[in-house]
């Protein structure tokens, strides 16, 4: 709050103000005063798409210090009319609330805990592991001797909240590396 | 008549809410009419000259409007903010209005304590010159907290009245003030006769006394006034225990403190009787054994009876609170007086005041 | 949908799964229409709707039967509407025997494949191979004739002792149903799991179909079937699928020994010289796939590196891949967003699989039962699994959310809509894009200098997306492989405008034909977002449809055959006699100048010889089928079989369950034994899973949330108070609930939404379980998980499976804790004596029938049909597309387990070519590409207008209209204005 | 037809002047409304509101946040019920049409404000409206009908609504009632007369919203709705103790503990021209945002649809300017008795009765002062 003024004392403002029965004007806060929206103040709204049901809701997301702020409907989507379902309202919580992992966890075979570990690290580890089973359980031929050209080692199962350019090159890696147990969401 | 109303809720689950209000409340309402009470006291024994009533008097209202303040504060979510309370002045507020009423209070009370202290402690305060100023205020200052006391004592039934909880504003329509100002009575004349020579509580005995017969017939007029939902909760449960021991307790300490006032009278008579008899001093060993025993047993009464006052005061306070409370949490006390109070003014025809309408 | 005058919301919770879908429901109600939820429970959506008509879960094809066979029987059917846009006038072959005949088969059964073969349900036809038909619609052999036995029997009657369904509720049905379809009025179906997830799934919305061509309902205003599906871009994952049968744009994954060559490969998929249409430039989109998957490596010397594409030859779906875990067939699995422990059948089936892997990456936001099952799974808890025992080697890596990265979601109505990357992704959290591209690079890097020939495509692939500034892949530049390039030339490297611009030649490039267009002149037309204020109705500006942003199909059939609107009321799309073209409130689903009177002598020859009133364009005739010669495995029209688990006997036939129906005999599967057969007892009632508002799915995006788990704290079971008297349950106390393959515990939820429903003379409890919750340590809210009771079996079209309906019994009180669990789980399958083969006899018929059934079959192959399995490969004909060799291949992929018994061998082979033909639902069309509607619903789609009845087309038009002249010229006019064919009904906007 | 502007700012308690805003509202619904709670979740999470409870359910349908209150600023409702009380409800709602109009009376509270307008203005008639003397009752036509008002010429004979020609809805022997409850911005709110601190203020929009930089937490408010919706945010109402170990607590962000909270209508997004966030989810349109006066002139028109199709069950609440609280800017279309949705049949505000309180608080203060005197007189010594 601002320094005190005698004038701003809401007992004064009531008899200086119509508001004689200080329920008004006359009470109200210099914060209040200032009162504005977080949406009004993001440094920026992007439009995206609500990542739960297939009905396509618009959403508008907020943005401020690089932090999603808020995510609400987006009233110029022809689908949603700037409706959400209570999911689509909680995406912002989807989004922030605590509990969310950012580091990568490792359990080693027999382990009782997980432990932290790098993402480059990682990603070579699950590499080399992609690299093993694969040739592992390769196939060439089936017993009629037509070619399968293909690994048995490998299986995937998609959600469906994953993008169709994602999508497309998991599906162009594991093809060409003759993974064919590829199923996601859409079978279950 | 009004038609039985089948009761529907929502799986019981209240409507109102009670309000946050724990123990610190009650004993801020005991509190606050003790004090207001007890500076009317104090006003009437500096005007009527009992210095010993006047100091414990005067005493008890500093404490109590302190403890009292205290007790309100700490009940705040956010206490270090009590100062917002002086923010505004509202009408519409009770809570406001008590908040002045007892600053109000608090100052004249204030002077009058500085005024007594000094004088116990022999005129030692490091006042220098404003001693005369100091002292030469006491009567403004005992009228001016007597100004503020009764409605200090009153305000608290408007205050609980004032709300949307079924059994205290029922209360507060039916006269919650008169049982609470007679409460304030009771506790401060109570506290007195504990706190102040027999000889000179004659005034809080008195005033006790009225207390305790308004107390009664208040609050049978005020449980008359309203809906027996919105008065099950003063006869029920543990509010309804706590209301009935403050009866007993009222009862118990105006009978005795009737037999102070009767036994003070009867031994000031005798003591009169004695002086004019043999003179003052010739009473001989064995009758100043007797006073003595006399005086010491009418002290004791006066303590106890006092005693027992005051805790009546409180129990009223308590089970009065408690009784709000306990109306909040079944939906009854809500749905049925204000469903009985619709039927009967449609069935007197008043038809267009209904939140609920059909159009 | 807002258009209808009357809803039938059979088989979806519409309110509850799809609320902002629902608005559109909301508006319609508002403007008189009758909305009526046919539901065996009364949920959010019943409690807004007109009407609730409970029924028992599986029962729904007896239901929309009799509503068929009412409208036949009294002539309610819009007979105009039916005898110009329907094959109701087709003769079916002689040989064709219907399951009325044959106690519950049609003809062509063959018991050693479990399947059929379809060649006698196909057209009669005359010499030019042109179909015959009977305008009067009185000869038996017409589909109309046929359509009307089939269903005789299917009344009111059946209806209240099969479904549970009132007299007069069936009646209220009718009335509803009839009064507000025809010229002025139009009812709409909307379905979703309720549908798909039983083993009749696709013939469950076949039989909506049926009844909607009757009414005249599809193609028009309000009309329609509705297929609500439940992800985000579940639609997206088919198109560009992550599927193990499909490759992008619904190409299929090669066959081994059917699509040996590039030439076998082609020709399966389509070719001007077997096809129509688009399909006939199958060729081209093959090359494209090819040449943007492996750039220069992709030749025409080297048919664009065909070979480097792995061959399928059997099912790989998700329950087949589960059984090769558990027989240690499978090193690393791949989670990406998924969580099979909780959200899949049988989850300890699932979990106990994954404790045999040798590694597993799990790619979530949060720790998900899928990710912790080794430590706090229920297998731990009752000592099955022991955390310091299993070797699975796990990785947890976190995974950036919608707001992380940049991409586009399709959502149910193929609208493709581009999403913004709001903030960077926190920590090590990083999009599924960036986490595969790296993997390629590394997994290259490693065997750059390999040798092997098996390393080639990975080495040859193309894999050099730009990174932008924060080192991330540029989605976008991923968008624009998928749409398409020109290769060489003065447009070297532009974005393809469209896939007619695709060539065969090794010119262009493109990852997903449907797609091209998205990155039209270098634009991402995704990410349009003209506000719909300032736009019409169509919001033709907002995002991208496929194909070509099309976003409303098949509305010549809203206007009469003469080209008139059917009514003033109903007026969409009609005939400009002025400007000669077609015109309305909606671009015109048909090629734009064709008069309603144009005939083409020619049956085939692509939309050039389009009549000028056969509205349903993708199909080879025009026509809305009735009858389905092909397309389905399980039958040319929709029977009523019982439930896999089912405590009822059939009442129409003595074939109880679905002959075709795929189970899986194991011991971690065991069903319960059936109506009739001893045991069944000890499961009597029904427990049927649903979702609920506040949680998706398995929970991993919701259980995690205070906002919504709060709102759904708790597992519960609801029941009726019938139930509750019955066994004892108390309100919101515990109560364990156990089938044939787990126990779980659950809050009771007593309420009268439940219905005991009255069938066969009993008293059939249906109890209804949410399948949100799961045992794990680290969500907000955790439960039993519904899923966990559920056994696998499914349906043969698609390879869904059943979860609609699962015997099994209650009891008051918690379930057992530890290994207790265990052996009370057992207690209950001693009691009821199952073994692997409980409940799992395919067909119960005699012996005699089955024989006649083939041998019907036999007769018609020596009829000359010169279709069987046409484009046998693509697997588009059901049941034999792989023959024997299927069987061998379907061994070679399940034998593996110890109970890979003939049985389920054979049923997976059948699996393989119905989800061949899955994918190849949207392959068929002629002129255009339907909508795969394919979803956790059913893949087979939705809206049989995109669905069903597109997906027949193309091998109706092989097997019976095959012979007929072919015209590849005719494409050029295909070509030449995508607007002016397009596919179907769909004003839906959800 | 609505009356509450007839009087130029005397709409509601306190003051603006200049203020350019019509008076903002809700209309929610409840005929519409499909449960889905989008409105709690949209709510909360705007205001970044603490999520409430234990993770047990509540027993109550579908309904595990309860009631309003310091976190829970939307809550929906859900209520079963069979056959019986739909008739019940069907005949309840018959009578009340049958009340009439509520507009008839001549207004009573604000064309006679006093200097304390408002609520306490309101008061003295308004008591005299409860009927606390019935002598001196301003005269009430009874059963008239408002000619101009939306459905007046319907028929008001219960026969005739019974034999009206309309299709009586179906689902008749059982249905689930679904209501989004909030906040109700009384036209005289009791939370706001009763504040000590000024931390309730009515705003430009005639709303009324708690300052939470200035409540000190005192609870007086949480007494002073009628309605049950305000309430301090404390440990209790964050976190409610369970005896179960499997239920825990979300570990979340607290903000503005210990201080009075509920719905500010959205205060923050009003000041920028937005629309509130639960208004703005809203799949269904149940819950309606917009200026008071169309919202109710909304509800009035629909409860007339409804009663055209027979759902003589439907009936508005806080439509009246006349009730007791002079009519709520929250208005609902509900479809049975309002306690049925725990909601109060007849309130209150509280502060309609303080001038009497006063007025009785001040003898008894003087009687005590007198009871005082006459102690000191009849204790002569």
């Amino acid at each position: 709050m601002a320094r005190f003024s005698p004038l701003e004392w809401p007992v004064i403002r009531q008899l200086r103000s119509s508001d004689a029965s200080g329920r008004g004007e006359s009470v109200v806060s210099q914060k209040t005063r200032e009162t504005t929206s977080r949406t009004a103040t993001a440094d920026k709204v992007v439009q995206s798409v609500c990542p739960y049901c297939a009905v396509g809701c618009g959403q508008k997301v907020f943005v401020k210090d690089d932090k999603v702020i808020q995510i609400e409907g987006d009233p110029d989507s022809p689908i949603s009319r700037g409706r959400l379902c209570p999911k689509g309202a909680a995406s912002e919580q989807l989004v922030n609330a605590n509990g969310r992992v950012t580091d990568v966890l490792y359990r080693a075979p027999r382990a009782k805990d997980w432990q932290k570990l790098d993402l480059n690290t990682a990603i070579d580890m699950v590499a080399d592991r992609f690299i093993e089973a694969r040739r592992k359980h390769w196939e060439d031929f089936d017993e009629k001797g037509h070619p399968l050209r293909r690994t048995m080692g490998i299986a995937s199962l998609g959600g469906a909240t994953i993008d169709n350019e994602e999508n497309y090159l998991a599906k162009k890696l594991y093809t060409a590396a003759g993974a064919i147990q590829i199923e996601n969401q859409a079978r279950i | 008549m009004v038609e039985d109303v089948e009761f529907s809720s929502y799986y019981g689950r209240p409507i109102v809410k009670a309000p946050p209000w724990g123990d610190e409340i009650a004993i801020y309402l005991f509190l606050g009419g003790l004090a207001g009470g007890s500076s009317l006291l104090g006003l009437g024994a500096q005007f009527s000259d009992r210095p010993g009533l006047r100091i414990a008097t005067r005493l008890t209202a500093i404490t109590a409007t302190a403890a009292g303040g205290a007790a309100l504060v700490s009940d705040l979510g956010r206490p270090e903010r009590f100062l917002n309370m002086m923010r505004v002045f509202k009408v519409s507020s009770p809570m406001s209005l008590g908040t002045w009423i007892l600053s109000g209070f608090g100052v004249g009370s204030g002077v009058l304590t500085a005024i007594e202290v000094d004088r116990l402690t022999g005129q030692r305060l490091p006042l220098g010159p404003l001693r005369r100023v100091l002292h030469a205020m006491e009567t403004p200052a005992a009228l001016e907290s007597a100004l503020f006391a009764t409605p200090l004592a009153a305000y608290t039934g408007a205050l609980l009245g004032d709300t949307a909880v079924p059994t205290w504003n029922a209360a507060g329509r039916s006269g919650l003030s008169f049982v609470f100002v007679s409460s304030a009575a009771v506790a401060a004349g109570g506290a007195a006769m504990a706190l102040a020579p027999v000889g000179e509580t004659g005034p809080a005995r008195l005033l006790a006394l009225a207390g305790s017969a308004g107390d009664v017939i208040g609050m049978d007029q005020m449980k008359k006034g309203m809906h027996p939902a919105e008065v099950d909760p003063l006869e029920d449960g543990e509010p309804g225990r706590k209301l009935h021991r403050a009866e007993k307790l009222l009862i118990a300490g105006a009978v005795g403190t009737a037999a102070v006032e009767v036994g003070a009278r009867v031994f000031a008579k005798k003591v009169a009787q004695g002086a004019g008899a043999g003179g003052v001093g010739t009473g001989g060993a064995g009758s100043s054994s007797r006073n003595w025993k006399t005086r010491a047993a009418l002290r004791a009464l006066s303590v106890v009876s006092g005693a027992a006052l005051a805790a009546a005061s409180a129990y009223t306070r308590f089970g009065v609170l408690e009784a709000g409370i306990e109306s909040t949490k079944d939906p009854r006390h809500v749905v049925e007086p204000q469903r009985a109070r619709l039927e009967d003014r449609r069935a007197r025809g008043i038809v267009d005041d209904s939140i609920t309408t059909g159009t | 949908m807002a258009n209808a005058d009357c809803i039938i919301i059979q088989g979806s919770n519409m309110a509850e799964c799809h609320p902002v879908g629902f608005q559109w429901v909301t508006e319609a109600k508002a403007r008189g229409a009758r909305v009526i939820h046919v539901d065996p429970r009364f949920t959010r959506t019943t409690a807004v709707a007109d009407k609730h008509v409970p029924i028992r879960a599986g029962s729904d094809i007896v239901l929309l039967g009799a509503l068929i066979n009412r409208v036949l029987s009294d002539g309610l059917h819009f007979d105009e509407y039916v005898r110009a846009y329907t094959n109701a006038t087709n003769l079916i072959s002689e040989n064709y025997q219907d399951t009325e005949d044959l106690g519950g088969l049609f003809s062509g059964f063959d018991p050693e494949t479990n399947s059929y073969d379809n060649s006698t349900w196909s057209y009669q036809t005359d010499e030019s191979g042109a179909p015959v038909t009977d305008e009067s619609l009185q000869d038996p052999r017409t589909v109309f004739q046929i359509l009307k036995r089939h269903y005789a029997r299917y009344t009111p009657e059946m209806v209240a002792e099969n479904c549970g369904i009132k007299p007069a509720d069936f009646e209220y049905l009718v009335e509803s149903v009839t009064q507000n379809s025809g010229r002025d009025r139009t009812t709409c179906f909307a379905y979703a799991v309720g549908w798909t997830q039983h083993s009749l799934g696709a013939q469950f919305i076949r039989t909506a179909s049926i009844l909607q061509l009757l009414l005249g309902n599809m193609g028009r205003p309000g009309g329609g079937i509705m297929a609500l599906r439940g992800h985000a871009t579940i639609q997206g994952s088919t198109d560009i699928p992550t599927l193990f049968n499909l490759l992008p744009g619904y190409l299929p994954m090669p066959s081994a020994g059917v699509h040996e060559t590039f030439e076998e490969y082609v020709q399966a998929v389509g070719t001007p010289e077997t096809h129509k249409g688009y399909w006939a430039n199958g060729r081209s989109y093959a090359t494209n796939l090819l040449k943007a998957w492996w750039g220069d490596a992709a030749t025409k010397d080297n048919d664009y590196a065909y070979d480097y594409l792995p061959k399928i030859n059997g099912a790989h779906g998700t329950y087949q891949t589960q059984v090769r875990m558990l027989n240690d067939g499978v090193d690393g699995y791949f989670l990406l967003g998924q969580n099979p422990a909780v959200g899949s059948a049988n989850g300890r089936m699932q979990r106990m699989a994954m404790s045999h892997l040798k590694w597993m990456v799990v790619r979530d936001f949060r720790l998900i039962e899928s990710a912790t099952w080794w430590k706090d799974g229920p297998e731990i808890a009752s000592g099955e699994l022991k955390t310091e025992d299993i070797d699975t080697e796990m990785f947890f890596m976190p995974a950036a959310n919608h707001t992380e990265k940049a991409g586009t979601f399709t959502q149910t109505q193929r609208l493709v809509q581009w999403r913004h990357k709001a903030v960077n992704p926190p920590g090590a959290a990083q999009s599924e894009l960036d986490f595969f591209f790296e993997l390629g690079k590394r997994v290259r890097e490693k065997l750059k200098d390999s040798e092997d020939p098996r390393d080639r495509p990975l080495l040859d692939m193309t894999w050099d997306y730009p990174i932008d500034e924060e080192g991330e892949v540029d989605p976008e530049s991923v968008l624009a492989e998928i749409n398409g390039y020109h290769i060489g030339g003065e447009k070297d490297g532009h974005p393809l405008e469209n896939f007619n611009q695709m060539t065969d030649d090794g010119t262009t490039a493109g990852g997903c034909w449907i797609y091209a267009g998205i990155y039209a002149g270098g634009e991402n037309m995704a990410a349009r977002r003209k506000p719909r204020a300032e736009q019409d109705e169509t919001a033709a500006e907002w995002a991208w449809a496929w194909p070509a942003n099309r976003r409303i199909l098949y509305n010549r059939a809203s206007a009469a055959p003469d080209g008139t609107p059917w009514s003033e009321r109903k007026k969409f799309v009609w005939w400009d006699e002025e400007t000669g073209k077609w015109t309305g409130k909606d671009v015109p689903d048909f090629p734009i100048d064709r008069a309603p009177s144009a005939r083409s002598d020619r049956p085939h020859g692509g939309p050039a010889n389009l009549d000028g009133d056969d509205p349903f364009i993708m199909q080879a005739d025009g026509k809305g089928w009735l009858f389905a010669p092909s397309g389905m495995v399980d039958g040319p029209m929709p029977t009523h079989y019982e439930p896999q688990e089912s405590t009822v006997n059939n009442p129409l036939y003595d074939q109880q369950s679905s002959p075709t129906r795929l189970v899986m005999r194991r011991e971690d599967n065991l069903s319960a034994p059936g109506a009739g057969t001893p045991g069944s007892e000890v499961y009597p009632h029904v427990f049927t899973t649903y979702r609920l508002t506040e949680h998706h799915t398995a929970g991993g995006m919701s259980r995690w949330l205070p906002y919504l788990s709060e709102l759904q704290p708790e597992m519960f079971c609801e029941i009726s108070p019938e139930l509750a008297a019955e066994v004892g349950l108390e309100p919101y106390g515990w109560a364990t609930l156990v089938s044939p393959r787990a126990a779980i515990e659950a809050r009771v939820l007593v309420t009268k939404r439940m219905t005991p429903l009255r069938i066969g003379g009993k008293t059939i409890h249906q109890i209804g379980l949410p399948y949100h919750w799961g045992v794990g340590g680290d969500a907000t809210v955790e439960g039993d998980s519904a899923n966990d009771l559920l056994g696998v079996t499914m349906d043969p079209n698609v390879f869904i499976q059943n979860s609609k309906y699962v015997a099994g019994t209650i009891l008051p009180g918690r379930r057992p804790r530890g290994p207790e669990l265990v052996d009370f789980v057992e207690k209950y399958q001693r009691e009821a004596g199952l073994s692997p083969e409980s409940g799992n006899q395919l067909v119960t018929v005699s012996d005699d029938v089955v024989a006649e059934s083939l041998a019907a079959d036999s007769a018609a192959s020596k009829g000359g049909h010169p279709h069987r399995g046409g484009d046998s490969a693509v697997g588009v004909t059901p049941g034999r597309t792989f023959g024997g060799e299927a069987t061998d291949s379907g061994k070679a992929t399940d034998s593996a387990g110890s109970d890979g018994s003939a049985e389920s061998t054979d049923a997976a082979s059948v699996v393989d070519s119905a989800d061949d033909r899955t994918g190849r639902i949207d392959i068929e069309p002629t002129e255009t590409v339907n909508a795969n509607r394919a979803d956790d619903g059913d893949p087979t789609d939705g809206d049989p207008n995109r669905g069903y009845i597109g997906k027949d087309a193309h091998s109706t038009q092989e097997g019976n209209l095959g012979e007929g002249a072919r015209d590849s010229g005719s494409r050029s006019d295909e070509a030449a204005d995508t607007n002016t064919v397009d596919n179907g009904d769909n004003e839906e906007e959800d | 037809m609505s009356t509450t502007t007839v009087d130029d700012n005397a709409v509601a308690d306190g003051h603006w002047h200049g203020s350019a805003h019509e008076r903002k509202g809700f209309f929610t619904d409840t005929s519409i409304c499909i449960g889905c709670k989008a409105c709690e979740v949209a709510c909360k999470e705007w205001n970044n509101n603490p999520q409430d409870g234990t993770f047990e359910l509540l027993g109550s349908s579908y309904d595990n946040t309860g009631s309003l209150g310091a976190n829970t600023w939307r809550h929906v409702a859900f209520v079963e019920q069979d056959g019986e009380r739909i008739e019940a409800a069907r005949e309840s709602g018959r009578k009340l049409v049958n009340l009439g109009m509520p507009s008839i009376r001549p207004r009573t509270d604000e064309s006679e404000a006093k200097p304390l307008d408002g609520a306490l203005g309101a008061a003295e008639s308004g008591s005299a409206g409860a009927g606390a003397s019935g002598g001196g009752l301003p005269e009430t036509p009874p059963m008239g009908i408002d000619l101009l008002a939306p459905g007046a010429l319907e028929p008001s004979d219960p026969e005739d609504i019974a034999n009206m020609d309309t299709t009586p809805p179906d689902t008749e022997d059982f249905r689930w009632l679904m209501s989004s409850d909030v906040c109700k911005h009384c036209t005289h709110a009791g939370c706001l007369d009763v504040c000590p601190t000024g931390a309730l203020f009515r705003t430009e929009f005639d709303t009324v919203v708690v300052q939470n930089d200035v409540c000190n937490g005192c609870g007086t408010c949480v007494a002073g709705c009628p309605f049950g919706v305000i309430e301090r945010r404390d440990d209790g109402t964050i976190n409610t103790p369970t005896d179960r170990d499997d239920r825990k607590a979300a570990d979340m962000d607290v903000p503005d503990k210990n201080t009075a909270n509920k719905c500010t209508l959205c205060y923050d997004r009003l000041v920028d021209g937005q629309e509130p966030a639960c208004a703005q989810t809203c799949p269904t349109e149940s819950i309606k945002f917009g200026d008071h006066e169309d919202m109710v002139d909304k509800a009035h028109t629909r409860v007339a649809d409804l009663h055209a199709k027979g759902m003589t069950e439907a009936r508005l609440y806080g439509a009246n300017p006349n009730d007791g609280v002079g009519g709520t800017g929250s208005v609902f279309l509900i479809l049975d008795e309002p306690e049925v949705y725990g909601l109060p049949p007849d309130p209150r505000v509280p502060t309609k009765d303080l001038p009497q309180m006063y007025a009785s608080a001040g003898m008894a203060a003087l009687g005590m002062f007198a009871a005082a005197g006459l102690a000191f007189l009849g204790s002569k010594r």
